[in-house]
């Protein structure tokens, strides 16, 4: 068996496994530890709108705030949308999700991918920095920080690479990508990767206990 | 007007006093850590559990935090505040514990000790870093669970402490009894401002804190006036007049419940359909927000602040206003309790456009506002006044800023904390309350 | 191709190689004018789209000399518009292509009668000439013997 | 043509010009993908070439092998090239049967040991012996015999390269290549279901020119042919680039010949010459015709699943495995979920009690 044919074949499937297996398992065991009631009088009763509104809100610039994250939160949006983009549609992924989900979509030309791809890579690269360099993050960074920058940048790189055909052959590095992406999917569930299913329940809750309060959140 | 300044310099010598023979509990550094760890396990809920797990470690909460903006030390960050929460729940209640426990540091006698200052005296509770957060978490719902776990392990400082003790034990705050009341009554009394005092049955109860009685009872007189206007069917108990709940800014849930469930008995006697918070963030959230659930039970009145229910009055026209004279210009500082926790925040701004002030925004305000420096008891604590000097600095900016003559506020902790923060600082602009510039402005 | 022709495909590739071919070509042609060595390139070694080594043949045109060598099939060389630019298409006994060369240069090599032929050729014109004297002489004689005989 | 004359006194006692030997020899450089200028050498080292022995065995094989070379434009460069060799034996090609037949395989190991080329074409059965045999002797057998003395291998063909279509699962025969049977003589692996005439051709001439084995990739493949794969050197190569893919076989974009990696072409992951040499004498190749590479050159291409998958699909399992993996999951979140609350309902007595 070669390598790219261990990183589609069995790989592949025991990092989807562990993928789905430890995303509901986190999921669920997090949000079943359940809530009490609050028996308080709301002051209006409008949590479900309070809180997509929230889901909405906390993605937008917020005047207060704004002037003291504008860097962190221009590069938040540029580096999720740059790697959506890449992601979601470059060809060759979609033909992956294809074989997973069982339908695709239309993509972009492969300039764009790589052109997006660099950008989220560079954005990425500096908010590295800055967590290495900030106080506070430097404070707050724990390994799983840094695992997690990992096994996002490697499959970022390698799949550059492999569209570009640079640095080795295309099956290696096809296989290397491959890999990569499995190492992210196996990482996801035990770490704050973890925020890409829980910030919009997140989100939402704090919408709605804010809003029966009457305050938007 | 307001405020006596021999009252005021005798209320900040006796804060120097305070907690100073406060016996303190010897506990076993393990079995801290125990209790800590049996209340943790206790409050971390379901949602909690969410936010510490949805939490990417980005920092911005650090920029919404005024002790943070005060300083840049990295420690005030609010995520920081609740880490040996976050380990807790990694080692002992997430779903993947036993995987995380190998990799995770257990939480020490010697962390809780490091993390009393940063969640006593670096943390006031005003959420405004709830609002920061991109990811929604409600980081200070967390630093309160870290509260309550250190107020388990005996690790609650020695002022606060003394305070808890005290309303734990005999009901009173700041010495203030049903005597102190009586006096304070009477002597209203005498000015013809007349408060009735344990009727049986009364439609609306209305309490008070210790504070005021012994600070500002110029804004006790102004309810008793703003309600006898109205020509209200009010009372105030004589054992059921404290709002303020020590138990909820120490974290200890016992003097929290036995608080509110002395004003909720009491109100349930005289049959009253609405209880009146008087000036004071938290006792809105303790009564408010906070009393059903810890009483659990739904319960049978509807809670108002003062300002809300005087907005309320005004709105309805049963309450009319004369302008002032001179119209001078004011500013509104929300307090975080009756704001960004209550929900409190346009009704007063209604209030004073009812006044017809010439009135100025902060730049942060309303659900966004800074906190004074002192909320949830931490003004009460001598460690921390230099912390919250700071602090102050960036109110004063902001008040200054507007260029308004007065800063109204409607929380008497705010009220004392800033009075305290201008006095050190040489500061001359008055910090006022709101309902007493209502009862200045009741029409003939 | 009739058939094929009945197909909608209209291939609309290009691989982008025909334009740096060409300008490699020019530059062949500079170092050619300077009195220094010509280039050939193997068409085959570069990646082509259908169409486009005719796009090359056609931009390149046909010039004044076309030879043809007939050994192990036919080769033609062609000297394309462009002069020193010559078109070598090597076929094998059954017209198939072998390989085409560009080749840049005053005379295609091949073109050129090569020392070893021409001493292959030289010994067969000796031996040729030996031959043809050979039967002059035995005529001559048979000629000269006629005469002693008609003399005698 | 005696064994020990060299091949240029062979020509030239042929008659062939010495410019027609020069064609010869560009043509040469041409296929073994040498630059136009190694033309002279070519020649100068063909001319001194001594002409070798060439034993052909065919094991558990299609003959598709031997027919892409014999079937090839004949009579050719290539068969000009075969002319220079001396195929002492190959059971499909030569005349003689049976006995004499072997006799002269036996012959041509003995006169040349040492010398002499072996080349092979299909895969070597493990298995039962029985499974397939040549006048009686195993294939295994024969290949270690006939190995001994041989200068060189060259496997031809992925079954004798890899093992091939024989080795694909469940390999009933228990069909391996050539390399994993001899370790102890170089091996050049000219894979390729067929492979492309003209690299069996190149590969010999360059024995023949240089007296040595040409350069070889990792899997044993001569560099000069399996250097690049399809995909890079593919003239629908900017169509990828531009992003403009065949969805199915019919539609419009396979009418405008865009690229055909999502219809599963291998050309990415495969190495081979086809989009540069062509097939049926230079005419077309997969691609060019409108199908995708099947990398028939490659280990294994049998068993990676359809030829239709697109290669960055996965490979993977099953989505009943995904949905077990969801539900044990979602067990396992449940009933962690469950734990918590007890734990967190016994603190909570303990509190009240302490209190």
């Amino acid at each position: 068996m070669t390598l790219l044919d261990f990183a589609r074949g069995p790989a592949l499937q025991w990092s989807l496994i562990i993928l789905v297996f430890g995303v509901l398992w986190q999921l669920l065991g997090t949000i079943l530890i359940g809530v009490k009631k609050d028996l308080s009088k709301p002051r209006r009763n409008t949590a479900v709108r309070d809180g997509l509104a929230t889901i909405a809100t906390r993605s937008l610039p917020e005047h207060q705030f704004e002037k003291k994250i504008r860097f962190q939160h221009f590069s938040g949006y540029a580096w999720h949308v740059a790697l959506f983009i890449a992601v979601l549609f470059s060809a060759p992924h979609i033909l992956f999700f294809e074989s997973v989900l069982g339908f695709g979509w239309p993509h972009l030309p492969n300039g764009i991918i790589l052109v997006t791809a660099a950008i989220a890579l560079a954005i990425l690269f500096a908010l590295v920095i800055r967590r290495l360099s900030h106080p506070v993050q430097r404070l707050i960074s724990n390994a799983d920080d840094y695992i997690s920058v990992i096994v996002v940048i490697v499959p970022l790189v390698t799949g550059m690479l492999a569209s570009a055909h640079i640095g080795a052959r295309y099956e290696t590095l096809l296989a290397i990508h491959f890999l990569s992406v499995e190492a992210l999917f196996v990482w996801f569930p035990f770490g704050k990767l973890m925020h890409t299913a829980l910030t919009f329940p997140s989100r939402f809750r704090a919408g709605a206990a804010f809003g029966r309060r009457g305050v938007k959140a | 007007m307001s405020v006596d300044n021999a009252a005021f310099r005798d209320f900040r010598e006796s804060l120097e006093r305070l907690g100073i023979d406060t016996p303190s509990e010897v506990i076993s550094d393990e079995e801290r850590v125990r209790r800590a760890k049996q209340t943790f396990m206790d409050k971390l809920d379901g949602r909690m559990a969410v936010d510490l797990t949805t939490c990417v470690h980005c920092g911005m909460c650090a920029e919404a935090c005024h002790f943070y903006e005060a300083t840049q030390d990295e420690k005030y960050a609010p995520v920081h505040k609740f880490e040996p929460l976050r380990r807790f729940y990694r080692r002992e209640l997430s779903p993947m514990r036993w995987l995380f426990r190998p990799f995770t540091r257990d939480i020490t006698a010697q962390d809780l000790e490091t993390w009393q200052e940063l969640v006593y005296d670096a943390c006031t509770g005003c959420g405004r870093c709830d609002m920061m957060c991109p990811m929604g978490i409600r980081l200070s719902t967390l630093i309160n669970v870290m509260r309550q776990g250190l107020a388990s392990a005996g690790l609650v400082p020695a002022e606060l402490q003394a305070l808890q003790n005290e309303q734990r034990d005999s009901d009173t705050v700041f010495g203030v009894g049903a005597g102190k009341l009586r006096e304070v009554i009477d002597r209203l009394g005498r000015q013809g401002i007349e408060i009735p005092l344990d009727k049986d049955q009364a439609e609306v109860l209305v309490l008070t804190t210790a504070v005021e009685v012994l600070l500002f009872s110029d804004a006790l007189a102004a309810t008793a006036k703003i309600l006898n206007r109205l020509g209200a069917d009010w009372t105030m108990l004589s054992q059921g007049f404290e709002a303020a709940n020590i138990g909820l800014v120490s974290g200890d849930e016992v003097t929290q419940k036995r608080a509110t469930a002395k004003i909720v008995e009491q109100a349930k006697a005289c049959g009253a359909r609405t209880v009146i918070l008087p000036e004071s963030g938290h006792a809105y959230q303790a009564l408010r927000w906070e009393g059903a659930n810890v009483l659990g039970e739904v319960l049978p009145f509807e809670v108002l602040a003062m300002s809300e229910f005087i907005a309320r009055e005004i709105d309805a026209g049963r309450l009319k206003l004369k302008s002032p004279a001179n119209g001078s210009s004011v500013t509104y500082h929300d307090p975080c309790r009756l704001g960004r926790h209550g929900g409190v925040i346009e009704q007063p701004r209604q209030v004073l456009k009812a006044l017809g002030l010439d009135f100025r925004e902060a730049d942060s305000n309303g659900r966004e506002n800074f906190c004074c420096g002192g909320g949830c008891g931490e003004y009460v604590i001598k460690r921390s006044a230099p912390l919250r000097q700071k602090a102050f600095e960036i109110k004063k900016r902001e008040f200054d800023e507007t260029g308004a003559d007065t800063v109204i506020t409607s929380c008497a902790n705010c009220r004392i904390n800033l009075m305290i923060g201008a006095d050190n600082a040489g500061w001359q602009k008055p910090v006022e309350s709101l309902v007493e510039k209502v009862a200045a402005s009741l029409a003939e | 191709m009739t058939s094929l022709d009945g197909i909608a495909v209209k291939v609309e590739s290009a691989t982008g190689n025909v334009e740096p071919l060409l300008h490699e070509i020019r530059h062949a042609l500079k170092r050619v004018a300077d009195g220094k060595e010509g280039t050939v390139i193997d068409l085959r070694s570069l990646p082509l789209a259908p169409g486009e080594e005719e796009r090359i043949e056609a931009f390149l045109g046909e010039g004044e000399v076309r030879a043809e060598l007939d050994t192990f099939g036919a080769t033609v060389f062609q000297e394309t518009s462009y002069a020193g630019v010559w078109l070598v298409t090597h076929r094998n006994m059954k017209q198939a292509v072998l390989t085409r060369f560009i080749e840049v240069t005053r005379t295609p090599e091949l073109l050129k009668s090569q020392r070893a032929d021409i001493e292959r050729g030289i010994s067969r014109l000796e031996d040729a000439l030996a031959a043809s004297s050979k039967v002059e002489r035995s005529r001559r004689e048979s000629v000269a013997g006629q005469e002693i005989k008609d003399s005698g | 043509m005696r064994k020990h004359q060299t091949l240029g006194v062979y020509l030239h006692a042929q008659g062939v010009s010495r410019r027609a030997f020069l064609k010869f020899c560009s043509a040469t450089a041409s296929l073994m993908a040498l630059p136009p200028s190694a033309a002279a050498q070519v020649a100068a080292a063909l001319a001194a070439a001594r002409r070798p022995s060439v034993i052909w065995l065919s094991f558990q094989e299609c003959t598709g092998c031997t027919e892409s070379l014999t079937r090839s434009h004949a009579p050719t460069l290539e068969s000009l090239i075969f002319d220079a060799i001396s195929l002492d034996y190959h059971h499909t090609l030569q005349a003689a049967s049976g006995e004499s037949a072997e006799a002269a395989r036996i012959a041509a190991m003995e006169e040349n040991e040492g010398e002499y080329l072996l080349v092979v074409d299909g895969s070597i059965p493990l298995g039962n012996p029985g499974y397939s045999t040549i006048a009686g002797m195993s294939n295994l057998d024969m290949l270690r015999e006939t190995a001994g003395g041989a200068a060189a291998i060259i496997a031809v063909g992925t079954c004798a390269a890899f093992g091939g279509i024989p080795h694909a699962s469940p390999n009933p025969t228990g069909a391996v290549s050539v390399s994993e049977i001899i370790t102890d003589k170089p091996i050049v692996n000219v894979s390729g279901c067929p492979p492309i005439p003209v690299v069996i051709t190149g590969v010999l001439a360059h024995f023949l020119t240089f007296g040595t084995l040409p350069d070889l990739d990792h899997l044993g493949r001569p560099v000069a042919f399996f250097g690049q794969n399809i995909h890079d050197r593919c003239y629908r190569r900017p169509f990828y680039e531009r992003g403009q893919f065949a969805h199915t076989f019919d539609d419009e974009g396979a009418r405008k010949g865009w690229c055909l990696y999502e219809l599963g072409c291998k050309g990415p992951t495969t190495y081979n010459a086809c989009a540069t040499l062509k097939w049926n004498e230079g005419t077309s190749y997969p691609i060019a015709s409108g199908h995708g590479c099947l990398g028939c050159s490659e280990p294994d291409f049998w068993d990676k699943g359809s030829f239709y998958t697109p290669i960055s699909a996965g490979l993977w399992g099953s989505r009943e495995t995904l949905i077990g993996a969801a539900a044990a999951g979602a067990a396992l979140g449940v009933g962690s979920a469950l734990a918590a609350r007890a734990r967190k309902k016994k603190a909570r007595a303990a509190e009240e009690a302490e209190s």
